[in-house]
């Protein structure tokens, strides 16, 4: 590895830990909040750079953290870096936030950052658990009860999930023999290793808790409900964004895992399908498109899915490309909601100017790979996935979904949320138009890294991708006109989360163990049964030693 | 029965004794005898060991004897303390018990804490 | 075939019968009564057992300052109502804890009867390093105590020093400073006084002179200080002293006098023969014997300070 | 037939570091007054350079530093002897005593006018007893002597516990000592049956002779038994949370963060340094189920405390019982073995310093509310901002979340039980961890939502920043090299596999 690239991606992450370090003063403190919008850079030029280059690892020296850069990692690097300057910038620009939101957008930032080059087990479990915990800082703090409870909600399952991994990764480092805890090295050990098959359980169930796949779908919608857009935003785009890193890093796509591959693909499609199905359900915006967020994200499991079943290693890319045009559209269309809604369409009741619509549509299309978009690309990437039979068809139709889907969100921009205008900085609602069309374009750019972009400008190609868009459009189009409103549509009205509430239910049974416990408690501590605990606890011990 | 052998029995028995008025007995002092007789009962088990091992023109084993020494003193510095504490407390609430239920009241752990 | 094991196994019985006394006795007095007597008989099996040191010490601090100390405190809680300290305690309870407590006690008898024989023992290191660390001293248990195993010693009465303290500062905040309340009731022509001056003074002899011969028979500091202690206890009971102010300078330095003397001696031990806590073989025993007299009086004031308790009253 | 002297170079230096708290109390004692906390906090910079030249030697000597006291090697004498844990539990214990003294000194101080107070007194001489009987308890190496130490760290304990006199406290303390006694005791008969087999009571001397005899287990189990009433491991924690909870601020750091590791510390001594040689997989498994036992019932009742000392004393409940993982998971000789052994010294480093950092912020929090109820913190983070980062920072290490110590330690023990095979480890360690993040959530998020809070006086800077200082040194473990887990293996026999 390069002196340029080592030295870019120490700073990666150096940037913003040094500001962090100058939050402790509390002088200088607003002033490194409002520089926080510089800390992506060195991540964005380390990406970028990346991108075309062989994977490189670096040793950080004592303290056996390693940083890794592969092309995968690096693009999704340099597009959350863009994310993450762009949003902030806006944010700081029009004002500063208070100082606590400011540090957990500090952290998260700096774990989203991380999560792309972290290279052994450790540090990655550091960063991923900061791109997960301090977010909640970034809509939780509020007297809101609806605030409140998306915030405990998203902080258990992200500590559930935490959980999960931490036992994986535990497991993976003790099954590698050299004591090595680098990525690479344990992934290497963990086909032969006899926990292979509790790891991937842990390994997918923890990044899928991330991910949003179900059952564990229902944190996400309201989270995004919840979240201010800016911070729905860079959270929709860049934060879930690690646990596809996660699941690009740790599911051994090498080896061909037949059970494991279609397992996995099922519950993506599932996820897929099961998402857009709930989306449709939805009438807040900021819903509908964490609702495409789960869809989206079943897709690309369900394509890591297919490669792990054919040991694919080349995946890796072309899932990595898929999420980082998620990235973009997903993030672009949540500012959309508050950049539209600021525009004054909605408030000064006249209907979105023509050209806002289309442009505002064809970003949400790009999802659904309408030729010309990065999502077209983003569709060409997964190709060798959903290459023949069943997962082709399923992938069609996925599109096909996601299109009906973000029709949906198209026509439900007329009434976005009351705090959406107010919440979306000024910057980005004046350059709006430029942030869509970077948002569209931009996955050109990136383009040729992985594969041929004049694949994408063939006849056959735009046809093949028009269709589904055109399918899906039509579908919304026509169940609107069809007037299915009158019918119940888009009834059966499903509360924000679905599942979720199942969730809720358990977790008060759990809570309503507590008393027990309090019981328990007291009795023991009477003095008379501590007393037979420690006589019993000495026959015990006498009995294990004579006896065993 | 050699007296040692009488004397391990009657230090196993004093543990037996104090063990079961350790754990039963309410009244904190009454546990503080109880745990005295315990005490003698370990310091027989010593006295026991230190006659066993009556070697090299010793008739025992000047050692555990020692050790006993030394734990009779700290059991009755134990003694005092627990004696002060049992006094102060009654006086203090007029109650002896070591009852938790008893001492936990809705208390906002104010300054004091 | 001699009288004794009869005697032994008479002993045994009635040790073990008012063991059964002090827990099984309704009244609390009773039972604290029963120990005090439990304590002297003990200091009989020690005589059996060649332990005449132990039995010194456990006659006079097992029994004697123990049994002031409870018997005071009996007192004062004597007037507390019944079952104030808890519920006693249900039938199934006794019945398990004393399965319990059988069991241990059982576990325990039987490993005392498996000890190993030929019983394995420091006797002949001690024997041998009589002459060297020992310094000469006739009595293995002096020796124990102030050379081989000084440390122990010297913690002990480090832990003293903070039980005192910590008895101390259980009482009120507004009282420190001042001196503990008086042990007894004033009664000039009471036979306690009479007592006290009869005994008073010829136990404080016979303290220095069991301290004196413990360098080479059985006795010593501890056994000596305990004695005095209770002599002076003596005294206090009877009201013809009062118990010292506790910020008393003088006091506190007679308190920690010995561990005071003894750290520094241990300290000295590199200068004077090599090691911490050795003495140079020359001068031994007169060093052992300033040590000990030091430790003699911090246990014969360390005791009653703490059978007398916390500053009661206002400290000016 | 004197055995030969066993002290190393640097030997002198364990003496020294036991007797200059020993001389500290003798000091204060005669000298009172407000000499007592000169004497102090004046010792504290020397106990710390001890501590850390100890740790030096260890460390560059690569094997323990050992002295004969009286140049009489054991059995007859009494050896003190430092390893690798011996080492840094010393920093460790230097360390947090040192940031309480300067912490109670807003507290503690003999007021304007008084020649002596009993708190300031008793608080100032107590403190420096924890540090003597802790010195002690991780140099010892003769199990009478440690029964002395144990008993001068009770005695420093209790006086601590009940020292502002209220009856709930004095119950408290009484409770405390009561069933601290009976753990003496029972280590006592234990030391007894040892000397009755064996003839000597110095560990390495007797690990070299035990043998899985009936008395050996006997003496093992009573000496575990009281051990661990001592440490109030469930369901034997009758005592901890009201004493811990009521005890003033300073005191309670100590208490939980340094105390209970003293008995826990002798117990690790037990198992690993005197009894390596036996098959002891089935006394492990107890004491693993008991830890687990404790870390769900802890971290539960923690969940359940309206105030926040006591929910920090219940969570001492819980993390007692990840120290006990330890024996499933490091028990033998095996490749594993090593890894189950770092965990556990990480844990009690890690609960040691996050801890202190946290009971010393409740204190804070309680002096400047006025209160230390959780439900009426709404807000309180914004008025006392160094205080709650803090509790949160203190949480994260409680909560196993990187980087902190309390991650390595339950990364190490989540690793050392899926080497082992020994899956059913982590549930108690996980499920504890998701607990643990409830009950720093149940702190945190009312704090950090909008409120308006009265404070009743603002705390001092310097003491949020002792605080505080603890807590980052929590995280900091986390970063803790190779080199710090090599040190740890220095003198443990069966480190690697070898009797040594």
């Amino acid at each position: 590895m390069s002196h340029l690239s080592s030295a870019l991606l120490v700073a990666t992450l150096a940037a913003p830990l040094a500001l962090l370090a100058a939050c402790f003063v509390k002088s200088w403190r607003p002033c490194a909040l409002a520089l926080q919008w510089l800390a992506p850079a060195p991540g964005l030029a380390a990406g970028v750079l990346g991108v075309t280059a062989a994977p490189g690892s670096f040793d950080l020296p004592g303290l056996g953290f390693t940083l890794r850069l592969d092309p995968p990692g690096a693009l999704l690097l340099a597009v959350a870096a863009l994310l993450w300057i762009v949003v902030t910038a806006a944010v700081w620009r029009e004002r500063a936030p208070d100082e606590r939101f400011g540090l957990c957008w500090l952290l998260t930032m700096t774990g989203s950052l991380g999560v792309f080059i972290a290279g052994d087990l450790v540090s990655f479990y550091l960063v991923y658990a900061l791109v997960s915990i301090p977010a909640y800082g970034l809509f939780a703090f509020s007297d809101d009860a609806e605030k409140k409870r998306a915030g405990a909600i998203y902080m258990a399952f992200a500590i559930f999930g935490e959980a999960l991994l931490l036992l994986g990764f535990a497991a993976l480092a003790a099954g590698e023999p050299h004591g090595s805890s680098r990525i690479a090295d344990v992934m290497a050990a963990l086909p032969a290793s006899p926990w292979r098959d509790v790891i991937l359980a842990l390994i997918v169930a923890g990044f899928g808790m991330k991910m949003g796949l179900i059952p564990f779908n229902g944190w996400m919608p309201l989270n995004y409900a919840a979240a201010p857009i800016p911070a729905a935003a860079v959270l929709s785009g860049a934060g879930v964004k690690a646990g596809v890193i996660g699941l690009i890093r740790f599911l051994p796509l090498g080896v061909p895992l037949q059970g494991w591959g279609e397992a996995l693909a099922a519950l993506g499609f599932l996820t897929a399908f099961y998402g857009v199905l709930l989306g449709l359900t939805q009438q807040n915006p900021k819903t509908i498109l964490a609702y495409s967020s789960i869809s989206q994200m079943g897709v690309i499991a369900a394509a890591l899915g297919m490669a792990l079943g054919a040991g694919d290693v080349s995946a890796s890319g072309d899932v990595a490309f898929y999420a980082a045009n998620h990235l973009l559209v997903k993030a672009a269309l949540f500012l959309t909601i508050g950049a539209l809604a600021a525009r004054g369409a909605p408030l000064s009741g006249a209907p979105l100017g023509g050209w806002t619509l289309a442009l505002a549509a064809a970003l949400a299309l790009s999802l659904a790979g309408l030729p010309f978009t990065g999502g077209a690309l983003a569709k060409l990437a997964s190709k060798a996935q959903f290459a023949s039979g069943w997962a082709a068809s399923l992938a069609t139709l996925s599109s096909i979904g996601t299109a009906l889907l973000m029709t949906h969100f198209v026509a439900r921009l007329d009434a976005p949320p009351p705090d959406a205008a107010r919440e979306c900085p000024l910057a980005l609602v004046r350059f709006w138009p430029a942030v869509a069309l970077g948002a569209i374009l931009l996955p050109w750019l990136f383009y040729p890294a992985f594969g041929d972009v004049s694949e994408a400008l063939g006849l056959a190609k735009f046809w093949e991708g028009l269709w589904p868009v055109l399918i899906g459009v039509g579908l919304a189009l026509g169940l609107r006109r069809l007037g299915l409103r009158r019918l119940g549509w888009p009834a059966p009205r499903v509360p924000a989360g679905d599942s979720i509430v199942l969730f809720e239910g358990a977790f008060a049974r759990l809570l309503a163990l507590g008393p027990g416990f309090e019981t328990l408690d007291a009795r023991l501590r009477q003095w008379p049964a501590a007393g037979v605990s420690l006589l019993l606890i000495v026959l015990a011990l006498l009995a294990a030693g004579v006896l065993g | 029965m050699s007296p040692w052998v009488l004397a391990g029995l009657v230090g196993a028995a004093l543990v037996g004794l104090g063990l079961y008025g350790l754990i039963l007995h309410p009244h904190p002092l009454r546990k503080l005898l109880a745990f005295n007789l315990i005490g003698s009962g370990v310091f027989l088990v010593f006295g026991i060991v230190a006659r066993r091992g009556a070697a090299a023109g010793f008739s025992f084993d000047p050692i555990p004897q020692a050790m006993v020494i030394t734990g009779i003193v700290v059991a009755f510095a134990a003694s005092a303390l627990a004696v002060a504490l049992i006094l102060r407390l009654h006086a203090e609430s007029g109650r002896v018990t070591l009852d938790p239920e008893a001492w936990t009241k809705p208390d906002d752990g104010a300054a004091k804490s | 075939m001699s009288v004794l094991p009869f005697l032994d196994v008479a002993l045994a019985l009635l040790i073990v019968g008012l063991a059964v006394w002090t827990i099984a006795a309704r009244v609390l007095f009773a039972s604290v009564v029963g120990y005090v007597a439990y304590g002297l008989l003990l200091a009989l099996v020690w005589v059996r057992l060649y332990a005449p040191d132990v039995a010194l010490t456990e006659a006079a601090v097992g029994s004697g300052v123990t049994g002031v100390l409870l018997i005071t405190a009996g007192k004062r809680l004597g007037a507390a109502r019944a079952g104030e300290a808890g519920p006693a305690p249900g039938l199934a309870q006794k019945l398990f804890a004393g399965a319990l407590a059988l069991l241990v006690a059982g576990a325990l008898a039987a490993v005392i009867l498996i000890l190993p024989d030929p019983a394995p023992s420091l006797a002949p290191q001690a024997a041998a390093a009589a002459d060297g660390p020992g310094a000469g001293l006739g009595n293995p248990i002096t020796a124990v105590l102030i050379s081989y195993r000084s440390f122990d010693t010297m913690l002990e009465k480090v832990v003293l020093i903070l039980a005192v303290l910590g008895v101390w500062s259980v009482g009120a905040d507004k009282a420190w400073g001042a001196a503990p309340a008086p042990l007894g009731q004033r009664n000039p022509y009471g036979a306690s006084v009479f007592l006290a001056q009869m005994l008073a003074p010829v136990g404080a002899v016979i303290g220095v002179h069991i301290f004196w011969v413990g360098a080479d028979a059985p006795g010593g500091a501890f056994q000596g200080g305990a004695l005095l202690a209770a002599m002076w206890m003596i005294a206090m009971m009877a009201r013809i002293t009062e118990p010292p102010r506790i910020d008393a300078r003088r006091l506190r330095l007679a308190l920690v006098a010995g561990p005071a003397v003894f750290l520094i001696a241990g300290l000295a031990g590199p200068l004077m023969a090599g090691s911490f806590f050795a003495f140079p073989h020359a001068f031994a025993k007169p060093i052992i014997l300033f040590i000990e007299a030091f430790m003699l009086l911090s246990i014969a004031v360390a005791l009653p300070a703490l059978v007398a308790g916390p500053p009661s009253g206002r400290s000016e | 037939m004197m055995a030969p002297d066993p002290t190393t170079p640097g030997g002198s230096l364990l003496v020294l570091a036991i007797l200059l708290p020993c001389a500290g109390i003798i000091l204060s004692f005669v000298l009172g007054g407000r000499n007592a906390e000169r004497v102090a906090l004046g010792l504290t910079p020397f106990g710390f350079a001890l501590a850390c030249a100890i740790a030096f030697h260890v460390a560059s000597a690569g094997k323990p530093v050992v002295y004969a006291l009286g140049g009489l090697a054991p059995p007859l004498g009494i050896a003190l002897r430092a390893d690798g844990v011996s080492a840094v539990m010393l920093v460790a214990a230097a360390v947090i005593l040192t940031a309480a003294s300067f912490y109670a000194r807003a507290k503690f101080a003999t007021p304007e006018g008084a020649p002596e107070s009993r708190i300031a007194l008793t608080f100032w001489i107590m403190l420096q007893a924890i540090w003597a009987a802790l010195t002690i308890i991780f140099v010892g190496g003769d199990l009478f002597n440690l029964y002395v130490a144990l008993e001068l760290l009770t005695f420093a304990a209790v006086p601590l516990v009940c020292i502002d006199g209220r009856p709930e406290t004095l119950a408290a303390a009484l409770r405390y000592l009561l069933f601290a006694l009976f753990g003496s005791i029972s280590y006592l008969l234990g030391v007894a049956l040892f000397y009755g087999a064996y003839g000597t009571l110095d560990i390495p001397l007797l690990a070299q002779k035990v043998q899985s005899t009936p008395i050996v287990w006997m003496a093992a189990a009573l000496m575990t038994g009281g051990l661990l009433a001592k440490t109030a491991l469930f369901p034997l924690h009758l005592w901890l949370p009201p004493a811990h909870a009521n005890a003033p601020a300073a005191a309670s750091a100590v208490l939980s963060g340094l105390v209970v590791k003293g008995s826990f510390f002798l117990t690790l001594r037990l198992w690993f340094y005197v009894l390596p040689a036996l098959p002891a997989a089935g006394a492990a498994n107890i004491l693993g189920a008991l830890g687990s036992a404790a870390i769900i019932v802890g971290s539960v009742l923690a969940l359940r405390q309206a105030r926040l000392k006591l929910l920090i004393a219940y969570s001492t409940v819980a993390q007692i019982g990840y120290l006990f993982l330890v024996f499933p998971l490091a028990m033998g000789a095996h490749v594993w073995s090593d890894i189950g052994w770092s965990a556990g010294v990480m844990q009690i480093l890690a609960h040691a310093f996050a801890k202190a950092a946290m009971f010393l912020s409740a204190g804070l929090l309680a002096e400047a509310l006025g209160h230390d109820q959780i439900a009426r913190l709404g807000g309180a983070a914004r008025a006392l901002p160094m205080t709650f980062l803090t509790l949160g920072l203190g949480g994260l290490s409680l909560m196993g979340l990187p980087p902190s110590g309390g991650f390595s330690a339950k990364w190490l023990m989540l690793q050392a039980s899926v080497a082992s095979g020994q899956w059913v480890w982590t549930l108690p360690v996980l499920a504890g961890g998701l607990l643990a993040a409830g009950y720093v959530y149940r702190i945190l998020t009312p704090a950090l939502s909008e409120g308006d809070i009265v404070l009743k006086a603002p705390p001092k800077r310097s003491r949020e920043a002792i605080a505080l200082g603890l807590a980052l040194i929590a995280l900091a473990l986390g970063f803790a090299p190779q080199g710090f887990f090599d040190l740890l293996e220095i003198g443990r026999p069966l480190a690697a596999g070898t009797l040594r």
